[in-house]
């Protein structure tokens, strides 16, 4: 194993650490290099660390503790392909959050670069460890700094409260984690994932299994943000500072995504391999309500930056029902969907930065046609970001929709395509009309609903004042990120790369062999997996879908004003009440949160 | 949502949710009828291995080290968030003679009496003489790095109490705070890196153990117990002198 | 009786979700949350618990007499440690809060609706 | 179990439930201090003396210093508001 293991988490926490005392006398230009190349140093150890584990997966053993005949008592960081490459994911985004963050804000604290180190350093560790308790503490760690980096603007006052509701969500879940760890330590004796989970083989899911993997569910689908335990997420994406806002929905709340596949696979395989088909189901309803929820909510928003938070949810939705499926292909096509998405809605996230910057609002109304103001390349790329989450063929997207398509066929579950070509089209849909509006001046100036606008001013004014023009670095770095959300897939060897290592994930005895064992394992050999005729139709549908759903939204109110009463009246009305549900009152979450966990405990209670 | 559907909401909710975690407690073996193995394995490891006799101080940092550095960087983290958060504005001063307002005095402690007053320089010392001690016996008595250095930290609270704000922030300025809370941080962290230098593992021990029961007993803990020691005073003393100046010192200008 | 630590446990999650659910002072429902905490302790402390078992300090090398698990109680310090650092980052933000919104609740805190 | 622990855990319940159940913010931080009592007796009562000493350090003192504070400043500044609103 190599040397070099711990480092990329230890070397951020260093120089968070060295910044807090430095800032005092060392100039901005000298700290943003400084946590840019600390970001660089980390990030190029992880893909030495992902170079290592593309092909032998490993255990590291903190302090030397390693397992005597397979039973273990120290901390690991357990690398995979997958961890190890959301992990360098993750780096790789705090570094063009940084790059980006360089010229958005006008005077910077030396604080927030100390906070996005150690934010870095979190996501990977939460990423690499093998230890159940390890990664909670590392999921407390992240929120920690998330909490704080919310409300890094605090004249204001939507970032408080969204910061606030962010806080008591995220930490409630986490107490049902240590709960859940708790009852799966009293039966097993164990901390380490893969002992877990072996011990736990060979014996039926009984009632306290059960309700541990819930609480895990639960506590980890809070962070994923899936319906009902979502209502944090909205309130929180939409008023953090533009950098932030990228790190948000581009990886951490997919963090939680990945959390929910590992310890599937690691630790309740075993158990739950019998009640597959129930598990499924119940997985099944919960991410298809959140991406329909998603999507509605997403094409209901005038607030971009909200908008785009909706937009995250419908992913995540789309994500959980890949996890659901408990295959290895439609597992490798969240995996190539999570990157394309991170990228997109990255870059799109720091475009809606560049008009919040320049305007001073972030009111798709109140921008109507002004966006043309903008150097010429801003439009296209905003375009294009909408072109990306509507999984128009070719594109990384696509890629990783089209195995979810082929999984949700082989699992004989076709309808699942539907589903997906809805959420696609619905958020890809939206983003365009954003972008039709705002570049090309297309559709009116007024929204059907002054309420909202008042609104969307009073959360508008993250940067006090409107400025002339935009610095290069925030037009630059969306461009990058979007050139590589088109190159990635197009690399021949990157597709059955996710797929293998989608496969080695999903291979629960074989996890608890290297991990306890250090025992090579045998690379899966899988057939390749080509991109067909139905694929590409799938493709075709959702990027017509999205577009005829932009038309719509730009030039439909003649067409909505039109439709007979008993047909208009009852969509707006659940429109409406669904907005009203989110009514950013931290009571209203809780009581969710718990009918949320109540209800997915009664499930699984009854189902398995 | 109403308040009364809040509560109705609830209603169901709650009650089910306290149904699904009594279902699953009914799994766990019956309070005191223990019979797990990682116990007694640590136990007799830490003490044949490492010569500590505070097993849970040793686990520590030791066998669980790595989620004791976890936990470190979650304190300077969250104390690095406070700072962020309660940052003062333009629209804010410190107003230092804020007799105006008709408010208690800022920086006298209301109920600060004179005996009180006469003790708090002994209890300030008392307490900081407890928090070392404390501090540095982490791995032979209970407690260790943290609860000494939240005691270390009332030192200087002491004083506060005793009805001088402002000597308080004498003795402890901010930088000096802030640059303890940073060095105990990095310094459990080169702890990890030493154990990577010369045992070529992170976190590995890499000094000699002692015999059981003696002050330098238990290989690096001690140092680990010192960082974290460190790192703990300088993070409460922090966290304290933000809120106490919010309470205290803080006004905003005009109105808001 | 062996179950009553759990019992308790199972309480105290839920009442202090109550009180999270109805607090109308945000002060009040950061309190709740520690309440909701705690009852973390309680399930981990007790599920290392042994009868007639020892604090798990030993004076000698031969180990005869039963211990207590000492890992839940490490768990346990991280726990705490967690607990005090959460409340201190809400209380920062409540205080901020207060400044912006002039209250602290809940329903009062209006930047943010749909 | 023995009776001091069922003792303790009793009053763990109970004091737990108070802390909820009391609405005024200042008399909550008191009763949360007697909690944080009531817990450090409890982890004493199971054998566990380093996280009883961490609870008494930051339940009694660590914790109930930040809330003590985060009260005040809220309660000055809501007293300061009704001075301008009369003075105006």
């Amino acid at each position: 194993m190599p040397v070099i293991t711990a480092l990329p988490i230890v070397v951020p926490i260093l120089g968070a650490a060295l910044l807090v005392v430095a800032r005092t006398f060392v100039p901005r230009w000298g700290q943003d290099t400084f946590a840019v190349a600390i970001v660089a140093a980390s990030a190029t150890l992880l893909a030495l660390v992902l170079a290592r584990a593309i092909h032998h997966p490993f255990a590291y053993w903190m302090g030397g503790w390693r397992p005597v005949h397979g039973v273990t008592i120290g901390i690991s960081l357990s690398i995979d392909p997958i961890g190890a490459g959301l992990a360098l994911f993750a780096m790789l985004l705090v570094g063009a959050a940084l790059v980006y963050a360089l010229k958005y804000f006008d005077a910077v604290d030396g604080l927030f670069h100390v906070l996005m180190m150690l934010f870095g350093a979190a996501m990977v560790g939460f990423c690499l460890t093998g230890d159940l308790f390890n990664l909670v503490v590392f999921f407390e760690l992240m929120g920690a700094v998330a909490y704080a980096l919310t409300a890094y603007e605090i004249e204001e006052r939507a970032p408080l409260q969204g910061a606030i509701n962010f806080a008591i969500s995220n930490s409630v879940a986490g107490y049902a984690m240590f709960i859940a760890l708790a009852m799966l330590y009293a039966r097993t004796g164990a901390l380490n994932m893969a002992q877990i989970g072996a011990t736990l083989d060979g014996h039926p899911a009984d009632p306290l299994v059960i309700v541990a993997m819930v609480l895990l569910f639960a506590g980890f689908l809070t962070k994923a943000a899936a319906v009902p335990l979502h209502f944090w997420l909205a309130d929180a994406h939409a008023v953090a500072p533009t950098p932030v806002c990228v790190l948000f929905s581009g990886v951490m709340i997919e963090l939680g995504v990945y959390a929910v596949a590992r310890i599937y696979w690691v630790i309740f395989a075993g158990p739950m391999h019998a009640h597959a088909i129930a598990l499924r189901s119940i997985l099944l309803v919960l991410g298809v309500t959140t991406a329909l929820i998603g999507a509605a909510m997403c094409t209901a928003q005038r607030h971009i930056k909200r908008l785009l938070a909706f937009s995250s949810i419908s992913h995540i939705g789309m994500f959980v029902c890949g996890i659901a499926l408990l295959d290895h292909k439609a597992l490798a096509g969240v995996a190539v969907h999570v990157v394309g998405h991170g990228l997109a809605k990255a870059a799109l996230f720091m475009l809606a930065g560049v008009l919040l910057h320049r305007f001073a609002t972030i009111d798709e109304f109140d921008l109507h046609g002004r966006g043309r103001e903008l150097p010429w390349v801003t439009g296209p790329l905003f375009a294009l970001g909408g072109l990306l989450l509507a999984a128009c063929p070719i594109f990384t997207t696509f890629m990783g929709k089209s195995l979810l398509d082929e999984a949700s066929s082989g699992a004989g579950q076709g309808w699942l395509v539907a589903v997906f070509i809805a959420a696609s089209a619905l958020t890809g849909g939206a983003v365009l009309r954003v972008a039709g509006r705002i570049f090309l001046g297309w559709g009116p100036s007024e929204g059907p609903d002054p309420l909202q606008a008042r609104a969307a001013q009073e959360q508008g004014d993250e940067l006090n004042e409107p400025r002339d023009n935009t610095p290069a670095p925030m037009l630059a770095v969306p461009a990058v990120l979007l050139a590589l959300a088109l190159a990635v897939a197009l690399i021949p060897s990157m597709v059955p790369g996710f797929e293998r290592a989608a496969a080695l994930f999903t291979d629960h005895g074989g996890y608890a062999q290297w991990v306890l064992r250090a025992a090579p394992v045998p690379l899966p050999q899988l057939p390749a997996s080509h991109i067909s005729g139905d694929d590409v139709l799938y493709g075709a549908l959702s990027v017509l879908g999205a577009l005829v759903a932009a038309a719509v939204g730009l030039f439909g109110r003649p067409l909505r004003e039109a439709l007979p009463g008993q047909l208009r009246e009852p969509a707006l009305a659940t429109i409406h009440g669904l907005r009203r549900l989110h009514s950013g009152h931290i009571g209203d979450y809780i009581a969710w949160w718990t009918a949320g966990a109540g209800v997915l405990g009664a499930a699984c209670l009854l189902a398995l | 949502m109403t308040r009364r559907a809040r509560l109705m909401l609830f209603a169901f909710a709650g009650p089910g949710l306290a149904a699904v975690l009594v279902i699953g407690f009914a799994g766990l073996p019956s309070f005191g009828d223990y019979h797990g193995v990682y116990g007694h394995v640590v136990t007799g490891i830490e003490l044949a291995e490492r010569h500590a006799t505070d097993i849970v101080t040793a686990l520590n940092f030791d066998i669980r080290a790595f989620d004791t550095l976890g936990e470190e960087i979650i304190l300077f983290a969250s104390v690095t968030g406070v700072a962020l958060l309660l940052r003062p504005l333009r629209e804010e001063e410190e107003d230092e003679d804020s007799e105006d307002g008709g408010q208690e005095a800022p920086h006298v402690f209301g109920g600060a009496s004179d005996a009180l007053r006469t003790i708090s320089a002994p209890l300030a010392a008392f307490l900081v003489a407890l928090g070392a001690y404390v501090v540095v016996h982490g791995t032979i008595t209970p407690g260790g790095g943290f609860q000494g250095g939240v005691v270390l930290a009332a030192g200087p609270l002491a004083v506060f109490v005793g009805g001088r704000y402002l000597a308080s922030r004498r003795l402890a300025p901010d930088w000096a705070v802030e640059a303890m809370d940073a060095a105990g941080a990095a310094g459990y962290v080169l702890m990890g890196i030493g154990g990577l230098v010369f045992a070529s593992i992170f976190l590995k021990n890499f000094l000699p153990l002692g015999s059981p029961g003696h002050l330098l007993s238990g290989g690096f803990m001690p140092l680990n117990s010192i960082a974290v020691g460190l790192e703990v005073t300088g993070a409460f003393l922090l966290v304290w002198t933000e809120f106490l100046d919010q309470a205290l010192v803080m006004r905003e200008k005009g109105g808001s | 009786m062996g179950f009553l630590p759990y019992a308790i446990a199972a309480w105290l999650f839920v009442v202090g979700l109550w009180g999270i659910v109805v607090s109308r002072n945000l002060v009040r429902t950061v309190l709740c949350l520690t309440v909701v905490q705690s009852s973390t302790y309680l399930v981990l402390v007790g599920v290392g618990y042994r009868a007639g078992g020892k604090a798990p300090i030993v004076a000698d090398i031969p180990v005869v007499e039963r211990l207590v698990d000492p890992t839940v109680q490490v768990l346990v310090l991280t726990d705490i440690v967690i607990e005090a650092t959460v409340t201190a980052l809400l209380l920062a933000l409540v205080v901020q809060a207060h400044k912006r919104f002039g209250s602290i609740d809940p329903a009062d805190l209006r930047a943010i609706s749909d | 179990m023995t009776v001091v622990q069922w003792v303790a855990m009793i009053a763990v319940a109970l004091a737990g439930t108070a802390v909820v159940f009391v609405a005024d913010p200042l008399r909550q931080t008191l009763v949360l201090g007697i909690y944080g009592l009531s817990l450090t007796f409890m982890f004493f009562a199971l054998q566990a003396p380093d996280v009883a000493l961490s609870e008494i350090v930051v339940g009694s003192v660590g914790v109930p210093v930040i809330v003590l504070a985060a009260l005040r400043k809220i309660r000055s500044a809501d007293a300061r508001r009704e001075d301008r609103e009369e003075s105006e």
